[in-house]
């Protein structure tokens, strides 16, 4: 295979398509594992896919009542917030604070897809995006609050400081623990995604559909890559911290998902909102106490 | 219809043209992690806007437009 | 971090699965019925494992394949693939 | 320095102003271009067509902003936009709180505006805890000065921290998630967000999470 010069466009270009396609088969994986689990046969391992190119060619319709461009522009920034923060971390190994911004960019955008719409039904999962934001940015700061150990929060240096004092597992297990929680907040059908939720019609993406929803989907597959990678790396990086090890060992975790998900059932908002602080308070009583 | 139909074309090469530039022409890296931030999620959309299924005449697209979540 | 080295395993494997896919609709076009191993996804099963061991990204495409059938079918083939590719890998 | 470089990135430019120093990380960078394209796109965009229902009645409806309404908020949002600008790029301790404070501001601002009662309501209760707020984010700003005689990020970022640092970290942080609406003073902003007028309502969101990451790496910097 010829590679293209590291760090040059087409490079990064190829590692979108790459990781997109990967976590697009992962969340075929994780749904065909609640199948199994559920003891029905589930779709093939490609659906997630599938669903996506569909909505590439479905049609697409403005709701008369929407703000424009918004209505547009903001699904369009949950994509590109998540290129941004696939690009600066799993990638170049950039300063991990990125992607919390990112994160942020993608909570404020979960809040103006649905309210851009104007139908009631969006505004239900808008609010819901509010409320969930409050706890799901304190799980962001968790994995940085490796910083108290590393004295950096570069990837890289992250990277390098656990390859040669062991993995950061060890030494701050509740913040791994808080971060396996974020993980589990952005999979498909987990108990905190209080904003997706079947109750309320599918939430903030009700009246979003045709090619805006495939867009959204990408973003949806990038952001399950980076989250699972900073999960990995941030706290395992001592034994993955190599491309196959990191894929295969994000296939396992999603192996993990899968029981997590088919088992547990959606928690009510303000649990939903509560369970999660618990977490990220005890990450963070974790890096004060040590 | 008609008209649409190319302004979307048009935006969709406008869109796609700085991501096509990037690869052969290799800018600095700060400038290709915006150029991909941009123009991934914008080409995208006006390629899937070339794509979609449309209503095949006006009597049709009139019909469908009809039907909005505040009409019942 | 170079991911893209593993693309053409990824897009063959995606191939494999769709003509997989619409492969095994058109032999089973009945509700789904028995749990039988079949001869044609078994044959392709065991080259995949083999392939595997040799040109990786090619033998994604023939687990792919068998993997990415029908749900319900072409389980116990796919198993039986990816266990020999295992021990094949084990003993190489 | 160093602390700057290993959270976000080499400095791309800086500028020297006595001791207040602007400066531009990739991580502000990103910052500011995100919060520069937001402030357009949702200065650009029309307010949307509230759908009104009432539950168990057949009465569906639609209500939209005013225009005259619409120009003080759209004003507001600008505004937000600009304070966000000068809390990311600051290299000030001083001028970051004089900054989120703007921030408070405005977002009161956007929805001073509105005419309903209850959103109203819930404006005065956040205007009262961005009142008390500025009182421990100036605190905390004032505490740092007096324990190390300086307020510039970059000469902060070299000394090692000690307990009363410590506290003016805690209390910067009492006060930014008050002036930004954040998590405990939360209560009030759920009432102000069910306002119409999607772009302004949004700027809002947008600003308390911007001003939350930017304190996160404020007080990695002081420690």
């Amino acid at each position: 295979m010829i590679y293209p010069a590291t760090n040059s466009m087409l490079y990064l270009f190829l590692e979108i398509i790459t990781a997109s396609l990967f976590a697009g088969l992962l969340l075929g994986l994780h749904r065909k594992v609640i199948a199994r689990i559920q003891r029905r046969p589930g779709p093939p391992l490609i659906q997630y896919m599938l669903h996506t190119l569909k909505f590439f060619i479905k049609e697409l319709t403005i709701p008369d009542t929407s703000s424009m461009p918004l209505y547009v522009a903001i699904a369009l920034a949950l994509a590109g917030a998540w290129v941004l923060a696939f690009l600066v971390g799993p990638v170049l190994l950039g300063p991990y604070i990125i992607i919390i911004m990112c994160y942020a960019v993608h909570k404020v955008s979960e809040h103006g897809i649905g309210l851009a719409t104007g139908s009631p039904y969006a505004k239900f999962g808008s609010s819901r995006a509010v409320l969930s934001a409050t706890s799901e940015m304190p799980l962001v700061v968790a994995p940085a609050l490796v910083f108290v150990r590393t004295n950096s929060l570069i990837l890289q240096d992250i990277i390098n400081y656990q390859i040669i004092n062991g993995s950061l597992v060890n030494q701050l297990p509740l913040a791994a623990l808080a971060t396996f929680i974020l993980v589990i907040t952005k999979t498909p059908f987990n108990p905190f995604g209080i904003v997706y939720g079947k109750d309320i019609i599918s939430g903030f993406k009700t009246e979003h559909f045709g090619v805006i929803r495939g867009v959204l989907m990408f973003g949806e597959t990038l952001a399950f890559f980076v989250l699972l990678w900073c999960f990995l790396v941030i706290f395992f990086g001592g034994v993955i911290n190599t491309p196959l090890t990191i894929l295969l060992a994000m296939i396992g975790v999603t192996f993990i998902l899968g029981f997590i998900c088919a088992l547990t059932p959606m928690v009510a908002p303000y649990h939903s909102v509560m369970i999660q602080w618990i977490f990220a308070l005890l990450a963070i009583a974790n890096v004060l106490l040590i | 219809m008609i008209k649409t139909m190319t302004k979307n074309r048009i935006m969709s090469l406008l869109t796609s043209l700085p991501l096509i530039l990037g690869f052969i022409l290799n800018p600095p890296l700060v400038i290709s992690i915006g150029l991909l931030t941009f123009f991934i999620p914008l080409s995208s959309y006006y390629i899937g806007q070339v794509l979609m299924a449309r209503p095949k005449s006006k009597k049709e697209e009139e019909e469908r437009k009809k039907i909005t979540f505040t009409g019942y | 971090m170079p991911y893209f080295q593993f693309l053409p395993h990824i897009v063959l494997f995606i191939i494999g699965s769709l003509v997989g896919l619409e492969a095994s609709y058109k032999w089973h076009s009945e509700p789904f019925v028995q749990r039988t191993i079949e001869p044609i996804p078994l044959a392709i099963a065991i080259i995949g494992g083999i392939l595997i061991n040799i040109y990786a990204p090619l033998g994604f495409l023939f687990l792919g394949f068998v993997l990415g059938m029908r749900p319900g079918y072409g389980f116990y083939e796919s198993i039986l693939g990816i266990v020999l590719a295992l021990v094949l890998w084990v003993i190489l | 320095m160093s602390d700057i470089l290993n959270l976000s990135g080499s400095i791309i430019g800086r500028i020297l102003l006595a001791d207040i120093v602007p400066y531009l990380t990739p991580f502000s960078l990103a910052l500011v271009i995100t919060i520069l394209v937001f402030t357009v796109f949702l200065t650009l965009s029309t307010p949307e067509f509230r759908a009104m229902i009432q539950f168990k009645k057949d009465v569906v409806g639609t209500s939209t902003v005013e225009k005259k309404e619409a120009r003080f908020r759209r004003f507001m949002t600008i505004l937000c936009g600009v304070a966000l600008l000068g809390v990311v790029t600051t290299g000030d301790l001083f001028n970051f709180a004089l900054f989120v404070s703007l921030v408070g501001v405005t977002n009161l601002g956007i929805f001073a505006g509105v005419k309903d009662s209850h959103v109203l309501n819930a404006a005065f209760q956040y205007g009262l805890v961005i009142m008390i707020c500025s009182l421990p984010l100036f605190g905390g700003v004032a505490i740092t000065l007096a324990r190390t005689g300086t307020l510039s990020m970059g000469v902060l970022a070299v000394i090692p921290a000690d307990p009363l640092v410590n506290i003016s970290r805690a209390l910067l942080i009492i006060g930014a998630i008050g002036e930004g609406a954040l998590a405990p003073f939360f209560a009030t902003k759920v009432e102000m967000i069910r306002a119409k007028g999607a772009p302004y309502i949004n700027m809002m969101h947008l600003s308390s999470l911007m001003v939350f990451t930017r304190i996160i790496e404020i007080i990695f910097i002081m420690g």
